[in-house]
């Protein structure tokens, strides 16, 4: 159909990814975390789909699916936690939860 | 099989007496009284039957089990006249180590035992194996119940001298461990056969880097065992933490294993290597003599000081190890023993004064020969045998080490026979501080009972017995020493030029290994 | 007989033995049993050894006992060997000895440690004797080694006196020190010979070595370490004086009599080799020289009795090694013989003079004891009069003159070392008369308490006798030309040889050692009995007094060496006390210490933070890739 | 997919059933016991039907899964060692109040993931296995809700293995660009033909390595381990230290040995650097922790370095070394954990050093199991671990690593210190006052005790006559693995 | 068909960007549909219209529906938007960013020194991503199943709640 160089889209999918990393990184609210962590999910899922893309086959396709699910399962437990998180801390910060440390 | 039984004997009667405390409060006492006493008898028979007869070789039992085939590890052990020797010892000082536990320790007696026992074990089949592998196992097996020893029922600062002794003997032992590896594999590739057993990798032959890295492997663990000086730290304090059993063993028979492993494994190893590190070897036990000897002179804590007389006497296991001859290493060997006993008793001296005053601060004692002079007396002869009295074992030593050494290099074994003035003045201090001068503080020290003279008096005449008569010991070693020789012996032997015999003097059994030529000294190839 | 050899040194082993067994739970009268008569036997055995040697004339006996050790050739065994240089010496020790212990009987009487006193004579004696009778250097050593140990003993008996156990351990140390070259020169022996076989090496040093052969001075140098120290010679001298603290009886037999001889004994013995090193006979005569000067100026200075008689016989062996390193074998000898007798004699006397005083031992503080002390004083007078050398009646003068003359007359004779002799016999003479005059003239000064019984007096009276007529066994030969000491050491020490130039002028000379000797006595005499006021003015005088002082602390050796070699020692010790090296092991462990918390610091337990420590991996493992 | 596919995945068919009963059955009636039971059947069962694996030889289910030796034993200690951890739980939660039986659902979830790691041979399983795994960790991590820091713990090791998959997925995005293949063996054949790594499938592998390395938990992934090693109940922990990261290691080792990572410096110095790295970090961390549980988190770093080396031998003698290493870790790391769960209460787990005050007179059988686990751990003789040290050694020798092999000396000795500190601890006097008030029932007692004396004799039985089980491994990983050794 | 690939793409990365930056979580999550809708638009561009759809549906749909019913349950305030700005501060993010750029700049330079590969890209029909997904990878559907399993028990096992949550600011107010 079209010509897309197989860069541009890795490329996309990179800047997608340290997009998400940079959020991991500066947030405190672990919601937001958790968005990140989707958002470098999704950028992964993309550059599946971009290598598939470019190999015309479907396993691409199939990995993000895959990675759907996981995401899917992964967003559902983590939320879990978080409200159970909630229920102890009063509070979305991942700073206060560091009893553990040294 | 009957080295096997030994150590099994050891094992099970170490079991037997954690157990038996259930029964009875003295019962390990006695279990381990028994187990350590049969051991001795056992190895006495053992030198009655055997030692006496002397075969081709050198060895007088071997036993061979495989044990994990697949890597070429051998349960092997084997018994030569050196191995009997410090046998003999590890039990007799095991013996005194158990007499002399009898009242010091109250608390935890049988895991004490336990420990004990398997101390001695460990020690025993350092000295029996004859696979690197099993050598190795046994080197680590000695150390747990060591560190027990001395973390439970030390004194003080116990924990961290235990730590130091656990961390500094580990840290050698692993790189003797890198060193095997080394030579199975290279003898591996060579042979194709991959083995640890001792008597195949005799045969390695190695390339003169290879020889030296590995050497400086095996070194390391038994140097600091031994301890050479700048990896001596660890032993003043474990020698002063450590309960009077513990001391005595790790003093008697502990460093001695260092000194075995030199003689077993270094020397014919890699005969090579040693040779060209030989000087710096020998510098290394002339340093330990005399820094050993000012350390010790400057002690206030008796075990302390006894700990740093060691460091000094074992300078002339180095010194006589490295200068490749007979006379050196039947010093060496001498010394081993000698200074097993003479050490060891100044440690049981210094358990017996620290039962009867709870101190080991010489500042604190002063003038008991008045009330106690059979303790004088026992004092008297091992402080003798420590600054190397003639007539007492630790001069044949001495003095054989250092006729050996000066053969390889007479400078150092002049600075290593001035560490006998310091020697004198470190061991008179024991004598002038403990036992001279005035009574103070007007202790009354009773004297030595009954079970104390019955653990100090024979050493006292093995003592005596050592320097007066040596000869059985000497013989016995000697076959021992002639294989780990023989890769230094000159090929040709040398010409043997009949000493000038004149009517009435003793046939000349002296020395027909010289060279006799004006002026010229003799040098060792 | 020969067979008995092992038992003169094994007596006294033995009552050594029982005697530290069973000490302190038998009646004294068996301990003086024992002590006793354990030298005592032995004494018998050697008069009967030395009766059937002298008829005999056997070139020596010899018995193995049983062999020491064997390794690699290296066998020296648990021997005896019995020629007339031992004889000598065997007599002196057991007759000596015997009679010391006899006195010791009286003289210890009080000691609650009577028992350990007699077991560490015994002792001595057999280490003594073991050292005179080795046929082989290591069991010389032994006995070396073994007197070191009781002189040690002996010194610290009264233990409880800081001082005494001081001065101890400063003999057995010092002495150690010259072991050490000695033991040193031995190893060189056995590289050289393979063996330490006395007689061996004697024969087949000549052989071996061309005279002045360097191996051959080195060692001779090594074994003069060893006797130096012995022997309380230069440098090695500065024990020898504090070792009076022990007993009295002590100091006549160990450090009078016997062991401080065991240096002469030893270059007499291994005179093979000192003849083949010049260099070494002739540091020998040097070092005696030296000696003999300055240990007779420090006793002309000192005030306790025994320091005086302790300096005399530094330079009384002066005189010995005097004799020694010119070569006069014999000459050495006889003066070790004579002056045993003497030296003990008026050691003993000094004891019961002490013992009569309450362990008074100042001579400031004594005088005037001529009356109350009879028997003392002229045994004393006898001793002194040995000592001072006394022309014609003392057995000293015979020694001494025969050393004197082969200085001068001798191949190897040195006109300076002679004129050091001479001067050191007018030294002699003033200091001995001055104990003399200072402790039996003069005003009393403290009450006499003791009177001295049989025990004490039997041995002075013999020892006084000895002193008397010992010398006339060797008399010069313009002068009754006795001979009988030097023949019957001939065999084993080569004689001197005179030259005949010197023979004329033999009688001057004599004549002008009895001047000098006399001429000593009387400037004592002036000084300390007639003229007070000549002393006074010296007492005044600044430079005089420095001397004295000087002089009165051994020519400053001990402070010398306390700076040069004892405090560096004792301040390194201290110093290090807690073993630098043991510092670098610390500092590790810290470092350890020091990197757990830098790491555990980055354990912040945040998650932020924790994604953060990814991040920078995923960073370096990508540079890794970027760049290789 | 054939019958004969399905006898292969059998271990697998048996947990997922195992799993669906104890879903019906806590629908229908929740008892502890009875899950528990059902629990440790399905995983004996699934590995009874491993010895039937024994016969059948290497079997290919295209694409995802290989069956072959070394999937077997690495099943097989997968298996064992999480039969063994519910046995201990069970004692454990005996005495909580928390609903006990999601547990076990969850933990054979996790298995399952475990064994699909090691079966897996395309990115897609792979990846599967290891989510399966993290997701039901996630939950069992944070298991006791009434517990701050499991909650904690949690969510930290949730948003940071979410994190770390995407670093994973995005890695394999690359290498599947660049390859054209996500199978290993195409991956390898792709880069044989290609004539070495192209730099987008080296960037890709770089990015996979964080997502195993934070799985494995090295340096410098290794933070979160601590954190919830400590947060974590202590059978968690357990399971965490042992079956999660044996699974990623055999993953790991079957990818690298396919691909032939040892020939590419890149990745050999990535992975030397993190042995060094991880010997280094952990140990000095573990160092003066007075966190028993953080003492073992902190170890493992270590221990991974350790095996890491070697890993990086790379040959026959390597594998078998790291799995040897692998069977006696997990034994004694299950032990250790076993003793801590045994000891802790129902308030919190004994994690601290003072409540192992002078265990060995208090509880001297116990103190001696956690004693010869310690020393295992620290590589002493008469244990497992000194034979698999000496083995790793051996193989890092024969290699001639040697700047690994001498880190990992000096390591041991910086670990020795701080596990001969928990045993000094422990033969101190004991207070009068620690003596444990809480007891277990007396039955469940006697069980966990008599599970972990069976450890602790297992471990001194290949400690003293490691024969049998050296020729186990030789004989399984040898006879028909396909895994490629240089 | 390439100028709505950058298009698009650049709508995403926008997109995302605001995400980050947005201090309001309804508000990013708005700008992460946004954002989830571009990729959807890119996997078209791409040739995966399936993919597209499924992007919309789940992530769009159901992950952000499912994030918004806890933000809803959590009953976040404006308070919670001012603390969301203050944790945001520069020193915050300027290290992650910085690094993040240099993770960045890695990729970039690792993904475009790639030797220029072909460009081709094919649409991948629905119809042969079925029937890989139910042929080879049919074992995959089903761990998936297993995988979803586990995160619903997970999920119950802790999402299930007996005390009622109660907001720190309502829980402060009750206390004044």
């Amino acid at each position: 159909m079209s010509s897309i160089p197989m860069e541009a889209g890795l490329l996309l999918a990179g800047i997608l990814f340290v997009i998400g990393m940079v959020s991991v990184m500066i947030r405190r609210n672990v919601i937001f975390m958790l968005i990140s962590v989707e958002i470098m999910l999704n950028a992964a899922g993309l550059a599946f789909i971009v290598a598939g893309s470019h190999w015309a086959q479907p396993d691409g396709q199939i990995m993000f699916i895959f990675i759907l699910t996981m995401a899917a399962a992964e967003v559902s437990v983590g939320l879990a936690l978080i409200l159970q998180l909630y229920h102890h801390l009063k509070t979305l910060d991942s700073d206060a939860a560091n009893f553990m440390k040294g | 099989m009957i080295l096997l039984w030994l150590i099994v004997l050891l094992l099970a009667g170490g079991l037997l007496a954690w157990i038996a405390q259930r029964w009875h409060p003295s019962a390990p006492r006695w279990i381990a009284l028994f187990t350590v006493l049969s051991s001795l008898l056992l190895t006495m028979l053992l030198w009655v039957n055997d030692g006496a007869s002397p075969t081709d070789t050198a060895w007088l039992i071997r036993l061979e089990q495989p044990w994990i085939p697949q890597w070429g590890v051998g349960f092997s052990l084997a018994l030569d006249g050196l191995s009997l020797l410090l046998l003999l010892l590890t039990f007799f000082l095991g013996l005194l180590a158990v007499l002399i536990s009898w009242r010091e320790i109250q608390h935890k007696v049988g895991f004490f035992h336990f420990n004990l026992l398997w101390v001695l074990a460990g020690i025993s089949g350092v000295f029996l194996a004859m696979d690197l592998f099993l050598f190795y196992f046994f080197w680590e097996v000695m150390l747990i119940p060591m560190y027990f020893l001395i973390g439970i029922w030390g004194h003080e600062k116990k924990r961290y001298a235990a730590y130091k002794f656990f961390l500094f003997t580990q840290a050698s032992g692993l790189l003797m461990l890198l060193a095997i590896l080394g030579l199975y594999f290279i003898h591996g590739n060579q042979t194709g056969t991959y083995t640890f057993n001792y008597f195949e990798l005799l045969n390695t032959t190695l390339a003169p880097v290879a020889a030296r890295w590995l050497m400086f492997g095996f070194l390391a663990a038994f140097l600091v065992k031994l301890p050479v000086v700048p990896f001596h730290s660890w032993l003043p304090d474990a020698h002063s933490q450590a309960p009077t059993a513990g001391s005595v063993i790790l003093a008697g028979l502990l460093l001695k294993t260092g000194a075995y492993g030199l003689l077993r494994f270094v020397l014919p190893l890699f005969p090579t290597a040693t040779v060209e590190f030989a000087p710096w070897a020998m510098l290394l036990g002339v340093i330990g003599i005399l820094y050993g000897a000012i350390l010790a002179y400057s002690q206030t804590d008796l075990k302390r000081l006894v700990a740093y007389t060691s460091v000094s006497h074992m300078g002339f296991v180095i010194l006589g190890v490295f200068a490749f001859n007979e006379w050196a290493l039947q010093g060496v060997v001498m010394q081993m023993i000698a200074h097993g006993l003479s050490t060891g008793a100044l440690f049981i001296l210094a358990g017996f004064l620290y039962e009867r005053l709870h101190t080991r601060d010489m500042n604190k004692m002063g003038g008991f020969w008045t009330t106690a002079p059979k303790m004088g007396v026992m004092a008297l002869v091992f402080v003798m045998a420590s600054l190397g009295l003639p007539g007492l074992g630790n001069f044949i030593a001495e003095f054989l080490t250092l006729v050996g050494a000066w053969q390889a290099n007479n400078w150092l074994t002049v600075f290593a026979t001035i560490g006998l003035v310091l020697a004198t003045a470190y061991s008179l201090r024991i004598m002038q501080k403990v036992f001279l001068e005035r009574n103070l503080k007007q202790q009354v020290l009773p004297d030595l009972t009954f079970r104390e003279m019955l653990i100090a008096a024979p050493m006292v005449v093995l003592m005596l017995w050592l320097g007066l008569y040596p000869q059985p010991v000497l013989d016995l070693a000697q076959p021992a020493i002639k294989q780990q020789l023989q890769a230094y012996t000159p090929a040709v032997p040398a010409v043997t030029s009949p000493a000038p015999q004149t009517a009435f003097y003793p046939p000349a059994t002296d020395s027909t290994y010289f060279q006799k030529m004006k002026g010229e000294t003799y040098e060792f190839k | 007989m020969a067979e008995l050899l092992w038992l003169i040194p094994a007596l006294p082993f033995a009552g050594a033995l029982l005697l530290v067994l069973l000490g302190s739970r038998l009646p004294r009268a068996l301990v003086t049993t024992i002590g006793v008569g354990s030298v005592g036997i032995s004494a018998a055995v050697t008069l009967l050894l030395g009766i059937e040697y002298l008829s005999e004339s056997p070139a020596f006996y010899h018995q193995v006992v049983w062999n020491w050790f064997n390794v690699a050739g290296f066998s020296p065994s648990v021997a005896f060997h019995l020629d007339a240089l031992s004889m000598v010496f065997i007599f002196v020790i057991t007759f000596v000895g015997f009679l010391i212990h006899v006195y010791s009987t009286e003289y210890m009487a009080h000691d609650p440690d009577y028992a350990r006193f007699f077991a560490c004579m015994n002792l001595f004696v057999g280490s003594m004797l073991v050292l005179v009778m080795a046929d082989n250097l290591l069991l010389l050593y032994l006995g070396w080694e073994g007197v070191g140990l009781c002189s040690y003993l002996l010194i610290g008996f009264w233990y409880k006196e800081k001082a005494n156990g001081y001065a101890a351990r400063k003999a057995f140390i010092i002495t150690r020190v010259g072991d050490t070259a000695m033991a040193i020169g031995l190893f060189m022996l056995f590289q050289t010979f393979g063996t330490l076989h006395i007689q061996t090496i004697s024969t087949e040093a000549v052989q071996v070595w061309d005279t002045d052969a360097r191996m051959a001075v080195i060692i001779a140098f090594l074994l003069l370490g060893g006797a130096v120290g012995k022997s309380g010679q230069l440098p090695l001298q500065t024990w020898l004086p504090d070792a009076m603290a022990g007993p009295t009886p002590v100091s006549a037999l160990i450090h009078a009599a016997t062991m401080v001889t065991a240096g002469v004994y030893l270059i007499a013995r291994m005179h093979v080799i000192f003849e083949l090193a010049p260099g070494a006979m002739m540091a020998v005569a040097v070092i005696g020289a030296i000696t003999l000067l300055l240990a007779g100026c420090a006793a002309l200075t000192q005030y306790d009795l025994k320091r005086v008689l302790a300096y005399s016989t530094i330079s009384q062996i002066g005189y010995m090694f005097l004799a020694l390193g010119v070569g006069a074998w014999s000459a050495g000898v006889f003066h070790f013989m004579i002056h045993a007798f003497f030296k003990a004699l008026l050691f003993l006397c000094a004891g019961a003079i002490i013992l009569a005083l309450h362990h008074e031992q100042d001579m400031r503080r004594m005088g005037g004891l001529q009356k109350k002390l009879p028997i003392v004083f002229w045994t004393f007078l006898i001793g002194a009069a040995s000592l001072a050398a006394v022309p014609l009646v003392s057995a000293g003068f015979y020694s001494k003159d025969q050393i004197l003359w082969l200085q001068l007359a001798g191949e190897n004779g040195n006109i300076w070392l002679y004129l050091a002799g001479l001067l050191g016999a007018f030294i002699t003479s003033i200091y001995t008369f001055r104990m003399v005059f200072l402790t039996f003239y003069g005003e009393s000064k403290t009450h006499v308490g003791h009177q001295p019984t049989m025990a004490i007096k039997l041995p002075l009276i013999i020892l006084a006798v000895l002193s008397l007529v010992g010398g006339f066994i060797e008399l010069p030969h313009n002068f009754g030309h006795v001979v009988l000491f030097s023949d019957f050491l001939s065999p084993i020490l080569p004689t001197i040889s005179v030259v005949p130039d010197f023979n004329r002028y033999e009688w001057m000379l004599q004549l002008l050692a009895a001047v000098v000797s006399l001429s000593g006595i009387f400037i004592a005499y002036l000084i300390y009995l007639k003229k007070p006021d000549l002393r006074a003015s010296l007492h005044r005088s600044e430079t005089a007094m420095a001397v004295h002082r000087f002089w009165h602390s051994g020519w400053g050796f001990d402070k010398l060496y306390d700076t040069l070699l004892v405090r560096p020692y004792v301040f390194l010790a201290k110093v290090n006390k807690d073993d630098v090296i043991d510092s670098f092991y610390t500092f590790l462990t810290r470092l350890a210490e020091a990197f757990h918390d830098l790491f555990s610091d980055s354990q912040t337990g945040l998650v932020r933070n924790y994604v953060m420590g990814i991040v920078v991996g995923a960073i370096m493992i990508l540079t890794i890739t970027i760049f290789l | 997919m054939n019958s004969n596919d399905f006898l292969h995945l059998m271990p697998l068919l048996i947990l997922t059933f195992g799993a669906i009963i104890n879903m019906l059955v806590i629908s229908v009636w929740r008892n502890h016991k009875i899950i528990y039971v059902i629990t440790a059947l399905s995983m004996l069962a699934a590995f009874g039907s491993l010895l039937e694996q024994r016969t059948l030889g290497p079997h290919h289910i295209d694409p995802l899964f290989i069956i072959d030796g070394f999937a077997v034993f690495y099943m097989g200690i997968i298996l064992l060692t999480a039969l063994l951890i519910s046995m201990l739980s069970y004692a454990y939660f005996e005495q909580r109040e928390e609903q006990k039986e999601e547990y076990y659902l969850l933990l054979i979830l996790s298995t399952l993931g475990a064994c699909v790691l090691v079966l897996s041979k395309h990115f897609a399983s792979l990846f599967l296995g290891l989510e399966i795994l993290s997701v039901a960790l996630y939950a069992l991590i944070a298991y006791l809700r009434k517990r701050e820091r499991s909650d904690e713990g949690g969510i930290k090791y949730l948003i940071l293995a979410a994190f770390s998959s995407a670093f994973l997925l995005f890695g394999m995005a690359l290498v599947y660009a660049s390859a054209g293949t996500m199978e290993f063996a195409a991956i390898a054949t792709a880069i044989a033909s290609a004539g070495g790594l192209s730099l987008l499938m080296l960037t890709g592998f770089g990015m996979m390595i964080v997502g195993v390395g934070f799985k494995l938990g090295v340096v410098p992934f290794h933070m979160w381990t601590p954190d919830v090693y400590e947060g974590a109940p202590a059978p968690v922990t357990a399971f965490i230290a042992t079956v999660s990261k044996g699974g990623m290691l055999g993953l790991l080792i079957r990818f690298f040995m396919e691909v032939d990572g040892f020939r590419y410096p890149a990745l050999v110095l990535i992975f030397t650097i993190i042995a060094v790295a991880s010997m280094f970090v952990g140990n000095l961390l573990a160092l003066m922790q007075r966190n028993v549980k953080r003492i073992l988190a902190y170890s493992s770093i270590a221990h991974m370095g350790y095996l890491l080396v070697a890993f990086l031998a790379g040959n026959e003698m390597g594998v078998q070394a790291i799995t040897f290493y692998l069977v006696a870790y997990f034994i004694t790391t299950v032990g250790a954990f076993g003793i801590v769960a045994m000891l802790s209460d129902k308030v919190r787990d004994a994690e601290l050093l003072s409540d192992y005050k002078g265990l060995l007179w208090r509880r001297p059988w116990t103190a001696t199991i956690f004693t010869a686990m310690l020393l295992s751990l620290a590589g002493i003789p008469l244990t497992g671990g000194f034979v698999g040290k000496f083995y790793i050694l051996a193989a890092g020798v024969n290699t001639g690593l040697w700047l690994l092999v001498v880190t990992l000396i000096i390591n041991s000795v910086i670990g020795l210190y701080y596990y001969i500190k928990i045993i000094a601890v422990m033969f101190q006097q004991p207070d009068a006052a620690t003596e444990a008030t809480a007891r277990l029932r007396p039955a469940i007692y006697v069980a966990s005790m008599g599970t972990l004396t069976i450890l602790a004799l297992l471990l001194v039985g290949i400690g003293i006559y490691p024969t049998a089980l050296l020729n186990l491994i030789a004989t399984v990983l040898d006879s028909y693995s396909t895994v490629a050794f240089r | 068909m390439e100028a709505t690939f950058y298009i698009a793409g650049a709508v995403a990365v926008i997109a995302t960007l605001l995400v980050v930056m947005s201090y309001n979580l309804i508000h990013a999550l708005l700008y992460l549909v946004v954002s989830f809708l571009a990729v959807a638009v890119v996997f078209f561009t791409l040739g995966a219209p399936f993919m597209a759809a499924l992007e919309i549906i789940i992530y769009a749909g159901a992950i952000v529906v499912l994030i918004i019913f806890v933000i809803m349950m959590l009953n976040l305030t404006y308070e919670d938007v001012q603390q969301e700005k203050s944790w945001l501060k520069p020193s915050v993010w300027i290290g992650p960013a910085i690094l993040s750029l240099v993770l960045l700049a890695e990729l970039v330079y690792l993904v475009v020194a790639v030797e220029a590969p072909g460009t081709v890209s094919v649409s991948v029909e629905a119809a042969a991503v079925g029937m890989a997904l139910y042929g080879p990878y049919m074992l995959g559907v089903q761990l998936c199943g297993i995988l979803l399993m586990a995160g619903i028990v997970g999920a119950y096992h802790l999402g299930r709640q007996k005390k009622k949550i109660v907001h720190r600011f309502l829980e402060r107010r009750a206390a004044s």
